[in-house]
């Protein structure tokens, strides 16, 4: 399954990024809650790439960060995010943010929130929710375009037709989520962020979402970054992965090298917690919880779970070892020389 | 917010201090210092402007001020706590009713909803000046909280229904706990915010509503209140002839207890939000 | 896990033709089945685990509800060692309680967030075991520890301070406090981070071995019901569509909601790309509920329009093998 | 049937429970008077000195018993009670003998009603566009300074902030207020004329304090919906602010539509007591000069004349609340 190379250069570059949440009482610091620790990342074009691990590991701050929404309490400390915008490329984090929230969200780049289940206005018919959101961009978009659009939307996400002239609360929680993926597919962005787009989702209405997605796609040669704490997803949907823990990014590389070869301990305990069909005898899940990420353990921040930690794992932080172009793992176990 | 930080809170400390000092006042001063009955008239010479003998001057009607307005600030405050305590128990009574039995549920809401359109105001004055020669201060206070009770039960039905919908009230039945306790470990902590505040709210709507009767005439007019006692300034024409002190010193005692209760109201609910 | 009305007095649980309807539309006049005539039954000698395996809105919680005591059905009736729990004499009410305890789906809504957690296990003992606090705290402790947590872990906390996995455990300990013989579990994993799930349902597996409880043990999920289920039962829009042994359902799934779950689940490994059928979506929920015939009819890919109009009966497969599907009518 | 019609019939019952509840209300009170009214009014009559004999007064007595429906027993009388007061004939008053109750207080009800509308309408609509402005706007300061200004105003009763009012507009502006019986007998046109005339002092009165008690609800409730889910994906998509203004009022609009629709019964007593003290031609006058001639029987009919006001005032409004919010037109699925 070849992936044809648009010209590999990357569409979007996450260079040495640090953010997180000041936490403020009465405008006096009390804690910074370190969520994204040094992170760089290349997102290639026309790829799916796949951002897992646990709850309260950074990667939902990470998406926002991408995205450009930094709204107290989230601030970034230092980093830049290049966007390829008519082949070059602009900081998202430079721009002010009128000008981003009017050429460049929605058209470049959109977001589909995590719990996406309540994000419509109760006030609003889903017809004019797609019809309002042109207005914000300036694009004269006529009324049977977009009603074209939305039909043609609801028959690949399997909303009825009527549900176009009804208002947010009198469909079900799921059809509401596949109503704002649908929303945030309309200009066509070149690059989507989904945010747990299938939690709190029945199995069967996931691999629906999920293979819409994937179709879209390969259809119209969108990049996406689809966020999960379910590895499952991650096989089914990415063509890259990153594996984030606890802020830092341990493991990238293809789908196919992580799943057949993980490197990182962490990634290894993440596919193998997962049960497989048919597994009857007993398995071991991972211990602990993740840490706090106001004060982080020393050196590697996964060392207090890690099987396979050594003295030195507690003391220094791992580098980045590149074990060849775009797989990358932070780990004392594979150190170079 | 912790209890400390309430308490070190000099705004909370000061208006805890006037609430305190004004309602020993009112008990205390009548007790000890007025040798004359208050509402005995012509007992001092009239229209005189506050002076060393009459610090807080007298009214045309020959009553010392200095004796009148603490016994009338005592009596404003007794009607508003009673309509406040009244109330307020009704209200818990009828919101946990509405939405404990759900087969009530909606006709008791229903009611509560007709209760608040029904204007208060003509039901209160024919019901206090037909039985105003028969009763006591604190039964105005009983008969005003007949419709004061309808806003806070609103109020409390709407968070009730929604706590009942809650799962932890299903681990506490599962825990075995009997109905009250299940209201008192599982609903009370979230209500108490709400009926303090209802509680402050209900005082302070009481006193109003005296005020207001009695400046229609409807209240037994030799009882003091700050409320009469302004009804009969504005008789004398007070207003017009320029005694200042005969309204603006009873009011400037209500307006500093009242101020000073909703500052507390405004603290203790910021305190009981976090 | 036998359909036939036997003797109740040797099962612990025999729900019998349960059926719940409620009313929708104008001041809900019209009526439609949340539960349609659900028989189901769990053996009294030795434990067992019973997956009760269904979607958002197939009736499950429901169900769950009836067997608390916490919603009465329209009919049939619910057995528990014999007895009917609808018709408990109230001294008998609280056996109950101490008998059949239950978790729900999410931790942070299952305890009050004004209050501490460990009130809650305080309470299950002192109303239900009648301990004070003192003589509590060994019994809790204990627990606690079953469960891989500890008192002074715990004491005096809200649930602020708690993970979702350490909540769960918490919410288990306080249900098994009463040394139940039944625990309903309603999707207790599925709001949990993926990669934890298998520590919450190890911890099932030990409770059935050395505590010998039964579970009833709710999830969408086939592949958690695989792992820890010895029995299934397969609810669809309050019907119950499929029974059987956990081995049965796995290797053979006779009815197409079952094999539509099977085929749904996303293992992490590369070949799940192509062994996966994508599927289409379905839109139409409320009007299946209300489906003359198969309520699946409208999403089954081998429906026959005899399976639009008419309900299938509940075929026999072998004595312990049921599917209600007009593809195995004889 | 369309959830528009049902709406309507609902309201229109809850319209009509109001009223016979409200009635019901004023049948106990007139019951549970510690004297009796037809007492009250024969001796009234005895005192204007009358030259009646023994038996005469006792004719007289019982007619009189017989027009307040006395003596039956007390499901008779409630329900000839009902039956008067619904029809209009709320009987005689007794300062103003024969003349009926239900002539007097027609005339005041509509200035009433004029003046109750329109203030709760014009406090409503400042005070709720004023609350969204500060809730949204970036300038702190100015929206903090207001914020101050309304919350030191709460504690305050509105009777003492009424008196200070007169005081101001009588003594230091030196206005004269508009006196004089209410109009009759002129083109329509004229009578509204003169009652907008009548009413612009007394509603300025309250228009200067009533809006900041809906300043107040409707700043805490923006301030919520700013940061409900909603708010937040909206301006992902990149929502200008007037946008996320719009939203946000369009949101809030609802619950306080129904605070709006609830708060007339209250809204009544400050309009009451403005009317006394401006002397508007309302009930609220009406009330004053009833009590002063301890007119009982005036008394029941302005408190149900004032029931039926704010009821049809409240269901007229309630008319227009399925256009505010679509839940109403169009209810969820299940």
């Amino acid at each position: 399954m070849a992936k044809t190379q648009i010209g590999n250069e990357a569409i979007l570059k996450v260079i040495d990024l640090d953010a997180g949440y000041a936490i403020k009482h009465k405008n006096k610091l009390v804690k910074f809650v370190h969520a994204v620790d040094n992170v760089s990342l290349e997102i290639r074009p026309n790829r799916i790439t796949g951002i897992a691990g646990e709850s309260g590991c950074g990667k939902s701050t990470l998406a926002k960060v991408i995205y450009g929404a930094i709204e107290p309490p989230l601030e970034v400390k230092r980093g830049s995010v290049l966007l390829k915008i008519s082949d070059e490329y602009k900081d998202l984090l430079k721009m002010s943010r009128a000008y981003i929230s009017r050429n460049i969200w929605w058209k470049f780049i959109s977001y589909i929130p995590q719990n996406s289940m309540n994000v419509l206005n109760p006030m609003k018919r889903i017809k004019s929710i797609f019809t309002e959101i042109s207005k914000f961009h300036g694009l004269e978009v006529d009324e049977e375009d977009v009603v074209k659009y939305i039909k043609e939307m609801f028959k690949a996400f399997g909303i009825p037709a009527e549900a176009i002239n009804a208002y947010p609360h009198q469909l079900s929680g799921g059809m509401r989520q596949r109503v704002v993926i649908a929303l945030a597919l309309m200009f066509n962005p070149s690059v989507v962020i989904a945010d747990e787009p299938t939690t709190a989702v029945d199995v069967v209405t996931q691999l629906g979402i999920l293979t819409a997605l994937k179709e879209w796609q390969k259809e119209k040669k969108t990049t996406m970054i689809i966020i999960s704490h379910d590895m499952g997803v991650h096989a089914y949907m990415d063509d890259d992965i990153a594996v984030m823990y606890a802020g830092n990014i341990v493991e990238k590389g293809s789908v196919e090298d992580v799943f057949e070869e993980p490197l990182h301990p962490y990634t290894k305990l993440l596919i193998s917690s997962l049960i497989r069909k048919g597994e009857k005898e007993f398995k071991w899940g991972i211990s602990g919880s993740p840490p706090d990420l106001s004060n982080p353990p020393p050196g590697c921040r996964f060392h207090p779970r890690c099987p396979y930690a050594m003295e030195r794992c507690r003391r220094e932080k791992p580098p980045i070892t590149t074990i060849d172009k775009d797989r990358i793992v932070s780990c004392w176990l594979y150190e170079k020389g | 917010m912790s209890f400390k930080d309430l308490i070190k809170d000099r705004v909370f400390i000061v208006s805890l201090s006037i609430v305190v000092g004004l309602a020993l006042y009112t008990v205390i001063y009548p007790a000890y210092f007025t040798k004359v009955d208050p509402t005995k008239w012509y007992t001092y010479p009239q229209g005189i402007p506050p002076c060393p003998q009459f610090p807080f001057g007298t009214t045309l009607t020959g009553q010392n001020l200095a004796d009148l307005v603490p016994v009338a600030l005592r009596n404003s405050l007794t009607i508003g706590l009673t309509t406040a305590l009244t109330s307020t128990a009704i209200a818990i009574a009828i919101s946990a009713l509405a939405t404990l039995i759900r087969r009530l549920s909606t006709a008791v809401m229903t009611f509560i909803d007709v209760m608040c359109t029904i204007p208060p105001l003509p039901i209160l004055i024919i019901l206090i000046f037909t039985w105003r020669e028969y009763i006591a201060i604190p039964t105005i206070g009983l008969i005003l909280s007949i419709t004061g009770w309808a806003w806070p039960s609103r109020a409390l039905t709407s968070i009730l229904s929604s706590l009942r919908e809650r799962m932890f009230v299903f681990t506490a039945y599962l825990c075995g706990l009997p109905l009250y306790k299940i209201v008192a470990k599982e609903f009370m902590p979230f209500l108490m915010r709400y009926i303090f505040v209802h509680f402050i709210n209900l005082t302070l709507w009481g006193i109003g509503m005296e005020t207001t009767i009695s400046l229609f005439g409807a209240m037994k007019m030799e009882t003091p209140t700050i409320g009469t006692t302004l009804y009969w300034a504005l008789r004398y024409q007070a207003f017009i002839l320029g005694l200042w002190w005969w309204y603006l010193i009873p009011t400037l005692f209500l307006i500093a207890f009242l101020v000073s209760l909703y500052t507390i109201n405004m603290k203790v609910d910021e305190y009981l939000m976090t | 896990m036998i359909l036939v009305n036997a003797d109740v007095n040797n099962y612990l649980l025999y729900i019998d033709k349960i059926t719940k309807t409620y009313g929708y539309g104008l001041l809900g006049l019209r009526r439609f089945k949340a539960l349609d005539e659900v028989t189901l039954a769990l053996p009294l000698q030795e434990p067992e685990i019973l997956v009760l395996i269904g979607e958002t809105g197939s009736g499950k919680t429901t169900l769950l509800k009836i067997v608390l005591r916490i919603v009465t059905p329209d009919a049939g009736s619910v057995y528990y060692k014999g007895k009917d729990i609808f018709k408990l004499r109230s001294s008998e009410v609280r056996w109950y309680r101490r008998e059949v305890q239950a978790i729900f789906q999410d931790p942070y809504e299952t305890f009050n967030p004004l209050r501490t957690v460990d009130g809650y296990l305080f309470d299950t003992a002192k109303h239900l075991l009648g301990l004070d606090r003192k003589e509590a705290e060994a019994l809790i402790d204990e627990t606690l520890n079953f469960v891989g947590l500890s008192l002074s872990r715990v004491k005096g906390k809200k649930i602020k301070e708690f993970s979702g996995g350490e909540l769960q455990r918490v919410s288990i300990a306080r249900a098994i406090l009463t040394k139940p013989r039944l625990l309903l579990a309603d999707e207790p994993v599925s709001m949990l981070d993926a990669s934890l799930r298998v520590n919450i349902l190890n911890i099932f597996r030990e409770m059935k071995k050395k505590l010998g409880l039964s579970i009833i043990y709710v999830t969408h999920d086939l592949a958690t019901a695989y792992y820890v289920g010895d029995e299934m039962a397969v609810l669809y829009r309050g019907v119950l569509v499929e029974t059987g042994s956990a081995e049965d359902l796995y290797k053979e799934p006779l009815h197409p909601y079952t094999q539509l779950l099977m085929n749904s689940i996303l293992e992490p490994d590369i070949g799940v790309k192509n062994r996966i059928r994508p599927i289409k979506l379905s839109s139409i929920e409320i009007k299946e509920f209300i489906a003359p015939g198969c309520k699946f009819a409208s999403r089954c890919p081998y429906a026959t329009p005899r399976c639009h109009k008419e309900i299938p009966p509940t075929i026999t497969v072998d004595n312990r093998r049921y599917v209600r599907c007009w593809l195995y009518a004889k | 049937m369309h959830p528009l019609v049902r709406y309507i019939i609902q309201r229109f019952l809850r319209f009509l429970l109001t009223i016979w509840i409200g009635l019901t209300i004023v049948f106990i009170i007139s019951r549970a008077m510690p004297f009796n009214a037809a007492d009250l009014l024969v001796n009234r009559i005895l005192s204007y000195g009358t030259r009646l004999s023994g038996e005469e007064i006792e004719a007289m007595r019982r007619t009189i018993y017989d027009l307040f429906g006395l003596g039956a027993p007390i499901h008779i009388q409630y329900f000839k009670f009902l039956v008067h007061y619904l029809t209009g004939d709320m009987g005689p008053s007794l300062a103003y003998f024969p003349e009926r109750v239900s002539n007097i207080v027609a005339l005041a009800l509509p200035y009433t009603i004029f003046l109750l509308l329109m203030a709760s309408l014009i406090t409503w609509v400042i005070g709720n566009l004023a609350g969204v402005l500060a809730a949204l706007s970036r300038r702190e300061k100015l929206s903090r300074a207001i914020e101050y200004i309304a919350l030191g105003a709460q504690p305050i009763p509105f009777a003492v902030y009424a008196l200070a009012y007169l005081m101001l507009y009588v003594l230091v502006l030196g206005l004269s207020l508009p006196t004089g019986g209410i109009v009759q007998g002129k083109p329509f046109w004229y009578i509204l004329l003169d009652m907008f005339n009548r009413s612009l002092p007394p509603l300025t009165a309250i228009v200067i304090w009533g809006w900041m008690g809906n300043f107040l609800a409707m700043k805490n409730l923006a301030m919520k919906i700013k940061n409900e889910d909603f708010i937040e994906f909206v301006k992902l998509t990149g929502a200008p602010q007037n946008v996320i203004f719009k939203y946000v009022l369009r949101n809030a609009f609802v619950p306080q539509y129904t605070y709006l629709l609830l708060s007339l019964g209250m809204m009544f007593t400050g309009n009451a007591l403005i009317e006394y003290l401006f002397s508007y031609p309302g009930l609220g006058m009406l009330f004053y000069t009833s009590i002063v001639n301890a007119d009982i029987n005036l008394m029941l009919g302005i408190a149900y004349m004032a029931i039926v006001g704010v009821a049809t005032a409240t269901f007229v409004l309630d008319l227009t609340y399925p256009l505010v919010d679509p839940r109403i037109r169009y209810p969820g699925q299940r």
